[in-house]
């Protein structure tokens, strides 16, 4: 950060984005239009992208956009629009799962409700300096390691490779077998 | 979701008939269409109505697609969309009136469908055209051919993407129409000839014109080889596109250019020569492979051979009389013929029945385009729509022969 | 050939020839087995067209007329027979599928059906249409009023 | 406020950057105005340069040269009965192409014209590009879903898929360049714009040209997954006029296809200002390290002057050629003095340019060194432009497997081994 810079992070911004989060949430579960509610998922998602960028973490806003934003949603529409939005719309849009769904839903209000009100000392008591230039570099220390070092994550972060790796040639043998 | 919209009165339950034939090795696909119908997006399968307002259906054809994701399952042609009763029109004319009537089926290859008339009229009355007029006869027919091909080219390549090469090609049929105007006085439906002969003798300048484009044109012909013969994308979409092979053209009644390509050596200039054409030294050209770059390459191998004719024409037009003694008024005697020539897309035949009148009783077209596209079915099956596009393409029909 | 088959129907088949062109006039009954025969024996393999030719005046109606080409051969020749109003023939689309699209014409043009073939409807004009136009009966201007005025919304097509 | 605004100028960093909104939002609004007139302006040229591609004229009636014309187009889309089908969900086909743009717009915000001639230089620069110009394949399925048709349908999945499949190769390619940047006596390299075109200035070297043939191979996977990124011919299937009549805008007119239209052009233009970003130097002039020097400077800052003057001549020229019929007057008037407008503006970056080198340090010395910088970016984007036209010139459409089989069997490898190889031959030669 340049010195004399505005700070962007006003809880202007913040209040906008974390409501339109909220908004686009709650019109992806009410939203009989199975393409409508993907819209909504999408806005959310861009909302916490920008969020991410409010904290000073552009790498993972990024990756945000690419991954969920960019690559899943499109893939997710891709599926949605061959499938059948009428019949859909004619179904019970909930089951009878709701009242569990209510219970949980409420017990985590209740959680968060209760840390705001008590926990004064489980926050910390301000926000913590976030370098702007480090966090990037911060995420390929801990992934890749550092000056000959191996990372925090190396290993984990490999292992998690090899599971995707090893689900992508299960994906492609389960189409093969079948034509 | 909607279905396919059929608003028309036909079809209007959108299903798909049986295919072309019963004949186990025409059918090439192990695709079904008898399956009963299923709503589409469960079965996967999508109706697409491609038609009779497409950029790629070449007038007004309509193509109704069974398809599995892109893939084609099986398709049906609903023609008729420009059925002008042609035959009917024939048997309330006389055969002199008729005769501009047959310019407007196939309109690309107005000159050809003429020639072909012409010639069964004057098989009816039994008489021969002279040497000029057949030697000019050939000429114009065969410049008829290379702008029917040119047209094709342009076109064909226009639905496969490339959209250059047809103004390439208009640039040259341009050439070709301006000597049929200044010849005629028109240049699509031009009634050049008539029975018995030609009306016209030749304008002054008839064999310069003619010589002129011989020398233009090879080169322009060797441009669109370079811009898409070696073409890797070309060859890409058109090799191994709408095979048939040459059993089944036969058997489906496939004639012309799709028939040579799939290595029938077959034209009726060399099998059943007519007009003069036993006197010019040509080859026919063919393809082995019978898919859509074979049927190319063997088109532009055809406009090679019509120059080579038409320089053979050119330079031996004999002097004489254009017109050979018939009546003023025609009136075959009783009796019925079957006359057909080799027209750009195939074999293009005449059945005149005469009741001894000066009106024919019945004049039956037999139509290239209308025989050809019966085989649309079993080249596409299996292929993707945009092979669609290029196989009604390389078919070459001309909706006007179709309907009638 | 023309002896063969003559000595095979008797007085069923007339061998003609106009202006150098062959055909066999045939009686209606014998057309299926002749046109097989056509195919299989003498290599006639490419059924070139199929037409008919209506005249009223007569008792049976209806010319049929088949031309065939043989490619071994190079050679053409025309079967034709006579058929009543209302009568059907066998399909030939088992031996050339060629036959499909143009027996569908005949039927559309002049009403003639054709036993076995798979889809046998109006081609070139809508389904629905009355008449068959290429009968002598039905006038140039005739047209079917009501299919123009129910599809078409106008009173008349011309 | 003026204090603001004073204060920006002698600033070295984008506005961004320096955290002054005011210029910020001046930088936008010039993109914003910038890129729709550069829109229409390809509007004109495309058809023209395709015209003479194909021996005809082109545009001929509205303005001399059809120079108008792009202008009566927009009027025309803008006063075009804008149609909703009945069976179109109104909600989605209302916000696809809203999206389109936004998406294909918002990518402008990262792209640096010059050192500090960008909205802003983010840290994660390059990867904001790919992400957000991503988002315009939602766009294209929404709009294809939305239209209720078989052609927009069909046209939406080939768009997804062929955009989820070339974005692979592409990041692979980019990732390539990134590591490029990496080679330097630090070792660690950057993923912000600015960054990786400076990281060229320092290693000597455009990375088109970097570890040959490594950096062209990358090179030319991007330049061949970024056409297929635009739908542009010979990947245009999306929109494959002869197959789909027109793909997912089949059912789109007047405002919203202009939308669409603007969105193309803007992502073509974003996509090669990446490529030029990446590998041709971004805003450098040529040999910036071999011809440096205060006489090499002014040279070069002449080259702006020198295009205006060159094109100046051209419309004086084509005035003076046009027929001397009494209907072509106010054509060649029209044309004579849109060549004036042309040779003014030669003549005052003539001034710059002289003013800058007289005194480097002053306003006009920096607006004269920002000029450059713009003008030779633009340049080198100019040429992917007409490269874009060029193709659709040449080329046929490939088909839909085909397309696929070139993406995941030829592209894919060959970047994922350029990238692995660059590796390996950095570390060594590091």
């Amino acid at each position: 950060m340049n010195p004399g810079a505005a700070p962007v992070a006003t809880p202007f911004f913040f209040y906008l984005l974390a409501g339109t989060a909220i908004v686009g949430a709650m019109l992806m579960i009410t939203r009989r239009n199975a393409v409508h509610s993907a819209l909504a998922l999408i806005l959310t998602l861009l909302s916490v992208a920008g969020l991410y960028l409010m904290l000073y973490a552009p790498f993972v806003a990024g990756v945000q956009i690419i991954v969920y934003a960019g690559g899943i949603m499109v893939l997710f529409l891709f599926v949605i629009m061959l499938v059948n939005i009428e019949r859909i719309s004619k179904e019970r849009q909930f089951n009878r799962m709701w009242p569990v769904g209510l219970l949980a839903s409420c017990a985590l209000l209740a959680l968060f409700l209760g840390a705001l009100a008590k926990g004064k000392s489980l926050l910390p008591d301000r926000m913590m300096p976030l370098p702007e230039s480090a966090n990037t570099q911060g995420i390929a220390a801990a992934l890749y390691g550092d000056a000959g070092r191996m990372g925090q994550y190396t290993f984990a972060f490999e292992i998690a490779s090899l599971l995707l790796l090893v689900a992508i040639l299960g994906a492609v043998i389960m189409t093969k077998k079948k034509i | 979701m909607t279905d396919a919209k059929t608003t028309d009165a036909r079809r209007s339950d959108g299903t798909l008939p049986n295919a072309v034939s019963t004949r186990s090795h025409v059918i090439a696909s192990h695709l079904d269409l008898d399956t009963p119908e299923k709503p589409y997006l469960d079965s996967n399968e999508l109706i697409l109505n491609m038609g009779p307002q497409h950029p790629a259906t070449h007038g007004v054809l309509r193509v109704i697609l069974k398809l599995d994701g892109e893939k084609v399952l099986g398709t049906e042609c609903v023609i008729g969309y420009l059925h002008r009763g042609v035959e009917k029109i024939a048997e309330n004319r006389t055969y002199t009136m008729f005769n501009p009537y047959v310019d407007r089926m196939d309109y690309v290859a107005a000159i050809s469908n003429g020639l072909g008339y012409c010639q069964a009229v004057e098989k009816l009355l039994n008489v021969e055209a002279p040497p000029r007029a057949n030697y000019i006869r050939v000429i114009l027919t065969e410049l008829n051919r290379i702008s029917s091909h040119l047209l094709w080219l342009g076109t064909h390549a226009l639905d496969i993407g490339a959209m250059t090469p047809l103004f390439y090609t208009f640039r040259d049929r341009e050439e070709i129409l301006k000597i049929f105007e200044k010849y005629c006085g028109a240049r699509l439906t031009t009634h050049a000839f008539r029975i018995g002969g030609l009306q016209y003798e030749t304008y002054p300048g008839f064999e310069k014109d003619v010589k002129n484009f011989l020398t233009f044109v090879p080169s322009k012909i060797d441009d669109y080889e370079a811009l898409l013969t070696g073409n890797r994308i070309w060859i890409e979409r058109t090799k191994n596109v709408g095979v048939i092979s040459g059993e089944d053209c036969i058997a489906l009644g496939v004639t012309g250019p799709v028939l040579r390509a799939s290595g029938v050596k077959w034209d009726l200039r060399k099998a059943q020569p007519y007009a003069n054409y036993s006197d010019f030294d040509f080859e026919i050209p063919t393809g082995e492979n019978g898919d859509t770059f074979d049927r190319y390459i063997v088109r532009m191998l055809e406009m090679r051979q019509s120059l080579r004719i038409i320089e053979q024409a050119v330079n031996g037009i004999p002097e004489g009389p254009i017109m050979a003694k018939v009546p003023k008024v025609i009136k075959p005697p009783v009796g019925e013929i079957y006359h057909s020539i080799e027209a750009p897309k195939g074999e293009l035949g005449y059945f005149i029945v005469s009741d001894g009148s000066t009106q024919p009783y019945r004049v039956r077209v037999r139509p290239p385009s209308f025989v050809n596209l019966q085989a649309l079915d079993l080249m596409v099956r299996g292929m993707l729509v945009a092979d669609v596009v290029a196989v009604i393409g390389t078919i070459d029909i001309v909706l006007g022969e179709v309907d009638r | 050939m023309v002896e063969k088959y003559k000595k095979r129907y008797g007085s069923g088949l007339e061998a003609l020839t106009y202006l150098g062109q062959n055909y066999f006039n045939v009686d209606r009954s014998l057309i299926p087995d002749l046109l097989r025969l056509l195919n299989s024996d003498d290599e006639f393999d490419y059924c070139v067209d199929l037409t008919a030719v209506h005249y009223p005046k007569r008792e049976k109606q209806f010319d049929l007329v088949w031309v065939l080409y043989s490619f071994p051969r190079n050679e053409r020749i025309r079967v034709k027979t006579q058929m009543k109003d209302g009568e059907s023939i066998a399909s030939v689309v088992s031996i050339w599928p060629t036959a499909n699209w143009l027996e569908r014409e005949v039927f559309d043009m002049f009403g003639i059906r054709f036993d076995g073939h798979p889809d046998m409807k109006r081609i070139l004009l809508p389904d629905g249409w009355e008449g068959y136009p290429l009968r002598k009966d039905y006038d140039i201007l005739q047209q079917d009023k009501k299919w123009v005025r129910i599809n078409l919304g106008i009173e008349s097509g011309q | 406020m003026l204090n603001q605004f004073m204060s920006y100028l002698g600033s070295t960093v984008p506005p961004g950057n320096a955290g002054n909104q005011l210029w910020a939002l001046i930088y936008v609004l010039i993109i914003f105005a910038g890129v729709s007139g550069a829109v229409l302006c390809m509007n004109w040229i495309e058809r023209k340069l395709l015209a003479h591609f194909q021996i005809r004229l082109g545009p001929m009636r509205v303005g001399p040269h059809g120079l108008l014309q792009p202008f009566a187009d927009g009027l025309k889309l803008l006063l075009k009965e804008d149609i909703i089908p009945a069976g179109a969900d109104k909600f989605a086909f209302w916000v696809a192409p809203v999206i389109g743009l936004v998406a294909a717009f918002t990518v402008y915000s990262v792209i640096p014209f010059g050192p500090s001639q960008a909205v802003t230089d983010m840290n994660i620069g390059i990867l904001f590009m790919l992400g957000v110009s991503s988002l315009g394949a939602l766009a294209i399925v929404t709009a294809g879903w939305a239209s209720n048709s078989h052609y927009p349908l069909m046209g939406a999945l080939r768009s997804s898929a062929q955009l989820v499949s070339y974005e692979v190769a592409m990041g692979m390619a980019v990732v390539s360049a990134i590591l490029m940047t990496s080679f330097n006596t630090k070792g660690t390299g950057t993923l912000s714009m600015i960054g990786i075109v400076e990281a060229q200035y320092e290693q000597r070297v455009w990375f088109l040209f970097k570890f040959f043939p490594l950096g062209l191979l990358a090179f030319v996977v991007f330049a061949i997954a970024m056409v297929a990124e635009t739908n542009r011919a010979p990947f245009d299937l999306p929109e494959a006029e002869s197959e789909l009549t027109a793909g997912f805008h089949t059912e789109y007119s007047g405002l919203r296809w202009s939308f669409f239209m603007l969105a193309e052009y803007a992502a073509m233009m974003a996509v090669s200002s990446i490529a030029v970003t990446l590998w041709m130097g971004g805003w450098m002039r040529p040999f910036p390290n071999l011809l440096q020097g205060p006489g090499w400077d002014f040279l070069f800052s002449l080259f702006p002057a020198l295009t205006f003057a060159g094109l100046a001549a051209l419309t004086t020229f084509g005035a003076a050629r046009m027929p001397t019929h009494l209907y072509f007057r106010i054509q060649r008037i029209g044309l004579a003095a849109f060549g004036a407008v042309l040779g003014f503006v030669a003549l005052l970056l003539l001034v710059i340019a002289i003013a800058g080198r007289a005194n480097a340090a002053n306003l006009a010395g920096r607006f004269d060194v920002g000029l450059g910088h713009v003008y030779w970016f633009l340049l080198k984007v100019a040429i992917f432009m007409y490269l874009f036209i060029w193709y659709r010139a040449t080329w046929p459409r490939y088909r839909f497997d085909q397309l696929m089989a070139v993406g995941w069997k030829v592209m894919l490898p060959v970047s994922l081994g350029v990238l692995i190889v660059t590796a390996i031959v950095g570390v060594i030669l590091a």
